[in-house]
């Protein structure tokens, strides 16, 4: 790659880059959160999106409302390759705190645009670095300076749209559809774009990483994962939803909140079909929910970390109760309160045996936005064909990032509210006993508070019971019951959703993902191909697991267990459930909150392969 | 309030106006110790709901832990129950409620159960005034783990095996009157006569109603130096008014001389009647109660009746804008949008104008 | 064994049995629960150890005050056997709800004494059964009515003794260091007592089941395991105590209470070295606890299941902030409520994760009343050493029933509170950076609040946080302080009790045993030794595993872990730990309340042991 | 109280009693938003510290988590601090305290954190008389998670993105009246002249004081049509008195009318002067500050001032009866009981009379 020269203000070269990437690059801009850099990159992300190719955007915000730094990386792959990658080709660099070592951070051949003021630090000549005096272009079109501030952000729209070759076209349109009912903002918006097109018409080269026009992205929409979960479960006929507010699930009740309100309140009369609650706390929010569903309702909550270990106590309730529920744990890095905005997939262990004595509990892994949406619905129907919690494990990169998808098909089947006995099937059935095993599969048949039939009642209870629902200190009754759930917990491996299972002919080793870690392995195993070795691919999506998961670990010599916590869980699970095929489960660990790339991925299989050659 | 069934009255002299036996309102045997102040109030529940014609099918029982807790098990067992957690039976009643707002809601709780572990759930269960009927069966210890002091234990008050109490109580009516509950009485599990009309005032008030009965714990909290005795407890009762609980539609039986009574008239057009005893006490003065409490907690006596009722508090309901239909009972087509808003909100996220 | 016939009121045959085994039976007494049963059993209990010979007694009650069934076990076994066993030779049947049930369990030569008046089943001519009038004999010594409730149980304690031949001498001494202090009381059951044993030399004949003084628990005490633990933190320095009632662990915090009143506050001036604070629920108690412990103190609490549930989110604070605390869980039958009076080991798995995020926990597993005192002591020492929870697995069986054990022995050691820094070492050592690795066994230094030392403060949190205690997002900073973590865990490895092994030298099997379950394993060996399979035995006593168990399960072709819940949770544990040896681990399982005996062990070994050769 | 060091005073004019200078109250910068409430209430808490000559390593700053949670990272840097968990800081602080009794605690915790999720342990702490100041920067939502209501904002008062609140707020102030507290003040953060005295005051209670500081969120709840926004606040405040604090031995200075102060003594002997402003208002009247909070409520203002106090309210030591050394630094043998003690114990279980 051509080494360039440093370029400030005014004295660029204009000659083009010699050797030229064409739609795939990254895009990293750094400012100062509460900026209203939101928009910018936005319009960034859709501008691209609009010409037809792939793209992906993070983004890195801090706990806090406004002044520390923030980052937003923009990917572009035309082969989708939409996951994280380390390294970035071209920076925007807007916030004086952190300029240094964003700056620093920037390889060979690559560009940084940098806000006119900040300090440069000494750097190699193979970077290039553009001075923008972005606050100069602005100032004739914002006069009011607190304004300013929200607008100088799009100067540097126009000046990447330059660099990259993206087509004002389609930025302004971009930006219409953001601000189009706010006529005022968006003319601003649109001369500051123009002024930063302008000045870099005038003064850069482009860069060597452009965007060109493909049809990639012909009727998909961009999404987050909390958006679609929300719509599933609107789909799905949630009627009760509790919650406590927390990052970064609260966008998850939000966003239901909101479609709630307009899609399932009666705009004549005010009435709503759903009830939405702000609770008081975690240990509330699940508690309605456990009400709230033993009544009839389609209940659930979302939280993330500590609202979960709140919910510890109910949720072991709930599992031995036999009451549904569906909690959507939108993880962030804990222990603890630990970095509130930063993507993990810590939380399994915990969750899977979430509550003092034997509980195991259904898991859901959902690993795309699409994911979100079905689980939306499928955890409801879940959660009632099973009579038990049903814990959808997603996370912050999933839950808050945007991501392409085709567009969400309408449910063509109605809900399955499971084993539930009306009044009517009361008088055919003769008996009815709430936790009787009738059909063998370890799922008892219920009843709904308030049916008239004077067999209908029972008794719910955390405490000892029968297959009556009567109280009992009985060792043996006690026995039967905790064997029929464990019989129960059978059942969920094959209701829950299987894996989705791609074996390559030869292949000894497998590769083993879930959740958003599966972003990154289309691409890790094309590389892992280019560096010869091929590789089997199951994607988990739940726990208990499937048989299928079974024979897959058994069919390769080598299982990499791919996923972002320190301490192995999900392979920690896998050796639990599968201890005669534990010896050949290996792990990729990643947890830095950051989420996981390729190039890590293939880094350590390959270390792990190379250490086997080794042992043998 | 549940409407009443139009059955006939039978001829047999022992069934209430939906045709059923006071057995129909019975549990299973009580597993309590003999004696123990809550099967008493067991026993004042079964009444009041024989009396007042309740359906059993739309009332739920919903408990936490403890030996109040288990209570439900012995009454109504024709009704759906919900034993939860130590101290977390509000969040249950709050959930139910939304599910089902057909469905009566009888809350049996301990005062560790609510003052202790569950304080934070009891105070939110009153600010969102969510309609349940409130039971505190009030012995100022844990009568299941064997005698420790609640934070209902008074200031001084002796335990069995020789500690006293050196923290105050917390007081439960002056406390729900503060959070502004709409329906505070105290009574004791020892004067049915009082018990029960409040119990059948309070189930027919809209929002929630909490009523703290006094109710001895036998075994644990029954010794001199307890102020929570039977012997105490007796002693030290000031009841405010005689109370009479007279149903819609039914004339005033007694003839009261002009000034005797204050008469209150509930949501659903029950009234009840107060018959001063020494000064007369008007419920509606939510500041008056609250001195009433604070002289009475100064004095050592437990003031009990009707302590304050707002029959205009706006319900929950209206805060949550549900249907009138309970939720739990919507079909698929009343909870899932058409196609064409899927259609309408995939088209925004394609074109990037998301509605929100 | 000789058939007996039925015995009822006065028609008993008088001759001795033909075939009579000394020393090794087990009594089982059914009685009505607040009954004041307890005293009686107490007596025959301290009887029979005063006579020399061992002897455990386990007490099988409701959650109930008063009125449910409760049973009493004794079991009498000279070679000091004292777990569990299934089969009963002698019943005392005095509750009327369950008489039917208890004597149908008695085998043949089995001896039962029943009230007069509860009607008999029909029974096998193998089994004996004595109709005892209790109530007309009570009558003439205790005229009161109410008061005879309480003194009618004495009467079997009479006829036990003459039928066991307990000697009638240590029947009074046992009543009086019971009842000494009441004359009264102690009077009337002394006569009681006097009138079963009469009653019973005159009528029946004696059991072939007897005891015989030997002198094997000379010196030795009897205690709980519960009051055991509380003796140890009143010499391990425990300064405060918050706990909140909760069966099986109330007894502890009582014990405690009651110990550090009496030795620990000055009479003179009324004073106390101690706090012992009653919170209003677990969530306070443990965050009491950490408070305490930040600022100094030596804190503990004490729970059972619902109760650790609540303290979730606070443990896995601790955890991350590195604050130490004692934490003792009296396990008791969950899920939920459970059989809060039954026995369990079920709350592993959720204790070792107990948290969302990346938490492994420390786990100590006393498996006798001795190690409820040492680890009383030393769980103060290890939380300190290792700045974080110490999770202190007992059970209801280990914890309110009673064991023998040789006195306990006073500390030799002072304590070890770890690593903390006095204003004169600040001095010293100049930098103090309050999460900083110095050693290399990622156990950092602190400081005591209150410290006046301008060096000394720090921030403590439970998000992100650099080396000195500074919040921080940096995802580098992040991953590094997790890695001291994990190391630290590593480290917990060596400082926490290590395994108690028992290798036979050609065994291909190993046994895993820990907490109360070990109480059996000596009884199991044996019969498996008589069965012709050698075991080699290791008890484990912390989690993390030290390098020892590694070793242990390396060198066995198989190992059966056994453990009182459904869910082979140790096991789950070794697996996830040594996914190389998951495949020779088995298990035996046990979950129905009542403490596992051995003969259920034996047969599961033996059973595993037949599917191995059939899949060979 | 800490006994101040006895130095002598430094030459410079800047420092302190304890010859400290402002600087070494402070903290690390500040992040939240410029001109949220909270840092102005940092800046009285670190005037008042200064002011008062605190001692840093005797206060412990401890809170929960919120905006305002995250507030002791930015003054009095010399000090320790536990920023624990949602709601959960006032059992932190009773840890600490009977571990270390010589520590101030200053507690800093938000509406979200006291009144949602952390009502229950603020029930609590205030029963057992926990020696603390706690310190509520009320704005009515949770600023951190960007804006809900929290369980103080008003009936009706409108969020930044349209819902109106439908429930009645929680009134810490009435609430720990109830409850008995000892110290009970409101203030506004935009106030320094009446906050720093109160704070003063507040941390001369040998009890817990609450201090609930109106403290407007600038990004989320500063809207017109809210309650809680600068304006709005400023508007509708109504000091009860001008305050002043005197620390102890030292004179009164300002000259007043008769008549025209009342002076409230403390338990460390310092005075806080309160000059009346419309009404004379007796800070020792629990039950008329409670109808003073109720009738401003009504009315939609907000009385500021110090409230109630009850400077002879009996400390929480008491009942636990702590050795005056801090518990946290006794030594082995002074906890560790003699062999005997062991000995006499082992003898009672092997002769099975067992004591206790
Ligand atoms: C989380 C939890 N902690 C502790 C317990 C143990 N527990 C059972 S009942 C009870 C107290 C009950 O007291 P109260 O509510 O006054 O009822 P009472 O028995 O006096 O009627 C406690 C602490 C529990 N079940 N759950
Ligand atoms: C258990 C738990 N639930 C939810 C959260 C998320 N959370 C962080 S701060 C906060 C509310 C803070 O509100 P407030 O106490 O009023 O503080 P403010 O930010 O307004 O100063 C919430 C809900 C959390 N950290 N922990
Ligand atoms: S212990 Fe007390 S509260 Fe419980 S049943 Fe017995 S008398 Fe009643
Ligand atoms: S969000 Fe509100 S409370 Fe939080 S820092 Fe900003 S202004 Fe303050
Ligand atoms: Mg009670
Ligand atoms: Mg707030």
């Amino acid at each position: 790659m051509a080494a360039l020269a440093f370029s400030h203000e005014g004295d660029s070269s204009l000659s083009a880059p010699t050797h030229v990437r064409i739609n795939d690059c990254n895009l990293h801009v750094a400012t100062v959160n509460g900026s209203g850099s939101q928009t910018a990159n936005a319009t960034l992300l859709r501008a691209i999106f609009q010409m037809g190719v792939p793209v992906s955007g993070k983004n890195l915000f801090p706990s806090n409302i406004a002044g520390l730094p923030t980052w937003f990386t923009i990917r572009v792959n035309e082969r989708g390759h939409l996951a994280r990658t380390r390294t970035n080709d071209v920076l925007v660099a807007m916030n004086p705190e952190t300029a240094a070592d964003d700056i620093a951070a920037m390889g060979p051949g690559t560009v940084t645009v940098v806000n006119a003021g900040i300090p440069l630090p000494e750097l190699p000549s193979d970077r290039t670095v553009h001075v923008v005096p972005c606050g100069k272009l602005v100032e004739p079109i914002v006069p009011d300076a607190k304004l300013r501030k929200l607008v100088v952000n799009m100067i540097y729209v126009g000046v990447v749209a330059h660099l990259l070759g993206i087509d004002a076209e389609e930025i302004d349109r971009a930006l219409g559809s953001q601000l189009g009912r706010k006529q005022k903002a968006l003319e601003l918006n649109r001369a500051a774009v123009n002024a930063g097109l302008e000045y870099a018409r005038e003064h850069l080269p482009p860069a060597p990483v452009r965007i060109e026009r493909r049809s990639l992205t012909d009727g998909k929409i961009l999404i987050e994962g909390n958006t679609a979960a929300a719509l599933g479960a609107l789909f799905g006929g949630v009627t009760f939803v509790s919650w406590y507010p927390i990052t970064p699930s609260s966008s998850l009740a939000e966003a239901l909140q909101g479609y709630l309100e307009r899609y399932r309140r009666d705009p004549q009369t005010g009435e709503a079909t759903y009830a939405i609650l702000q609770a008081e706390d975690e240990i509330a929010a699940i508690g309605m929910v456990l009400g709230a569903s033993w009544a009839g309702a389609r209940a659930m909550t979302a939280t993330s970390g500590p609202g979960f270990s709140l919910m510890t106590e109910f949720i072991g309730y709930a599992y031995y109760a036999e009451i549904p529920a569906v909690i959507w744990d939108i993880q962030r890095i804990g222990p603890s309160t630990g970095l509130p905005t930063r993507t993990s997939q810590g939380d399994l262990l915990s969750a899977a045996f979430s509550s003092h004595g034997d509980t195991k509990h259904v898991l859901l892994f959902p690993a795309s936005v699409e994911d979100c949406y079905q689980y939306g619905m499928q955890a409801f129907d879940l959660a009632e064909r099973l009579q038990t919690p049903v814990l959808v494990m997603s996370d912050l990169d999933l839950g808050m990032n945007v991501s392409m998808a085709e567009p969400f098909a309408y449910p063509e089947e109605p809900w399955d509210r499971g084993k539930v006995l009306t009044d009517e099937e009361l008088d055919r059935v003769k008996t009815f006993e709430r936790y009787r095993d009738v059909d063998g599969d370890g799922i008892p048949y219920r009843t709904i508070p308030g049916q008239r039939h004077p067999a209908a009642a029972y008794f719910t209870r955390g405490s000892g019971h029968d297959e009556q629902a009567r109280y009992t200190e009985s060792s043996e009754t006690y026995a039967r019951v905790m064997d029929r759930l464990a019989r129960k917990h059978e059942t969920a491996r094959r209701l829950a959703p299987g894996p989705v299972i791609d074996r390559a002919p030869h292949a000894a080793v497998g590769l083993l993902s879930f959740g958003s870690t599966a972003w990154a392995m289309d691409e890790a195993r094309e590389r892992l191909r280019e560096d010869g070795l091929e590789t089997s691919h199951l994607l988990l999506r739940a726990y208990p697991f499937h048989p299928d998961v079974r024979a897959f670990l058994a069919s390769c010599e080598r299982v990499y267990v791919v996923e972002q916590n320190r301490d192995a869980q999900m392979a920690a699970l896998l050796r639990m459930d599968m201890p005669d095929l534990a010896p050949r489960i290996r792990s990729v660990l990643h947890y830095d909150g950051l989420p996981i790339d390729a190039r890590s991925i293939v880094e350590r299989v390959l270390h792990g392969e190379r250490e086997e050659v080794v042992a043998r | 309030m549940s409407t009443p069934a139009n059955k006939t009255p039978s001829a047999a002299p022992a069934a209430n106006r939906v045709g059923l036996t006071l057995a129909d309102y019975k549990g299973a045997r009580s597993t309590l110790c003999p004696g123990c102040g809550h099967d008493a109030i067991t026993n004042s529940i079964i009444n009041a709901a024989f009396e007042l014609g309740l359906e059993p099918h739309r009332l739920a029982k919903l408990s936490g832990i403890g030996c109040s807790s288990k209570t439900p098990a012995y009454f109504m067992r024709r009704s759906f129950a919900f034993n939860a957690v130590h101290g977390r039976m509000p969040s249950i009643a709050t959930g139910v409620h939304i599910a089902n707002r057909d469905l009566q809601l009888l809350g049996i709780s301990g005062d560790g159960d609510t003052a202790s572990i569950g304080i934070g759930q009891f105070t939110h269960l009153i600010r969102r005034n969510v309609p349940v009927v409130y039971l505190i069966e009030n012995n100022g210890v844990y009568g299941l783990t064997k005698g420790q002091f609640s934070a209902t234990a008074d200031f001084g008050t002796k335990a069995k095996v020789g500690r006293t109490n050196e923290l105050m109580p917390i007081d439960l009516c002056a406390l729900a009157i503060e959070l502004g509950c709409g329906f505070v009485a105290r009574s004791f599990s020892g004067d049915p006569k009082q018990l029960r009309p409040l119990l059948k005032a309070a189930l027919a008030h809209r929002g929630t109603s909490v009523v703290d009965i006094l109710s001895p714990c036998v075994t644990f909290n029954n010794h001199e130096g307890s102020t929570k005795s039977y012997d105490h407890v007796k002693e030290h009762d000031a009841p405010l008014h005689d109370v009479t609980f007279i149903p819609p539609h039914e004339p005033i039986t007694a003839d009261y001389e002009p000034g005797e009574v204050r008469q209150v008239t509930l949501f659903d057009g029950s009234r009840v009647t107060l018959k001063k005893l020494e000064a007369d006490y008007d419920p509606h003065d939510g500041m008056a109660a609250m001195v009433t409490l604070r002289r009475a907690r100064e004095a050592g006596t437990f003031v009990t009746g009707l302590l304050y009722v707002n029959a205009q508090k706006p319900a929950f309901d209206r805060e949550v804008g549900m249907v009138e239909a309970p939720l739990a009972s919507l079909p698929l087509d009343r909870v899932r949008p058409p196609r064409r808003v899927l259609e309408e909100i995939m088209e925004a996220h394609r074109s990037g104008a998301a509605p929100r």
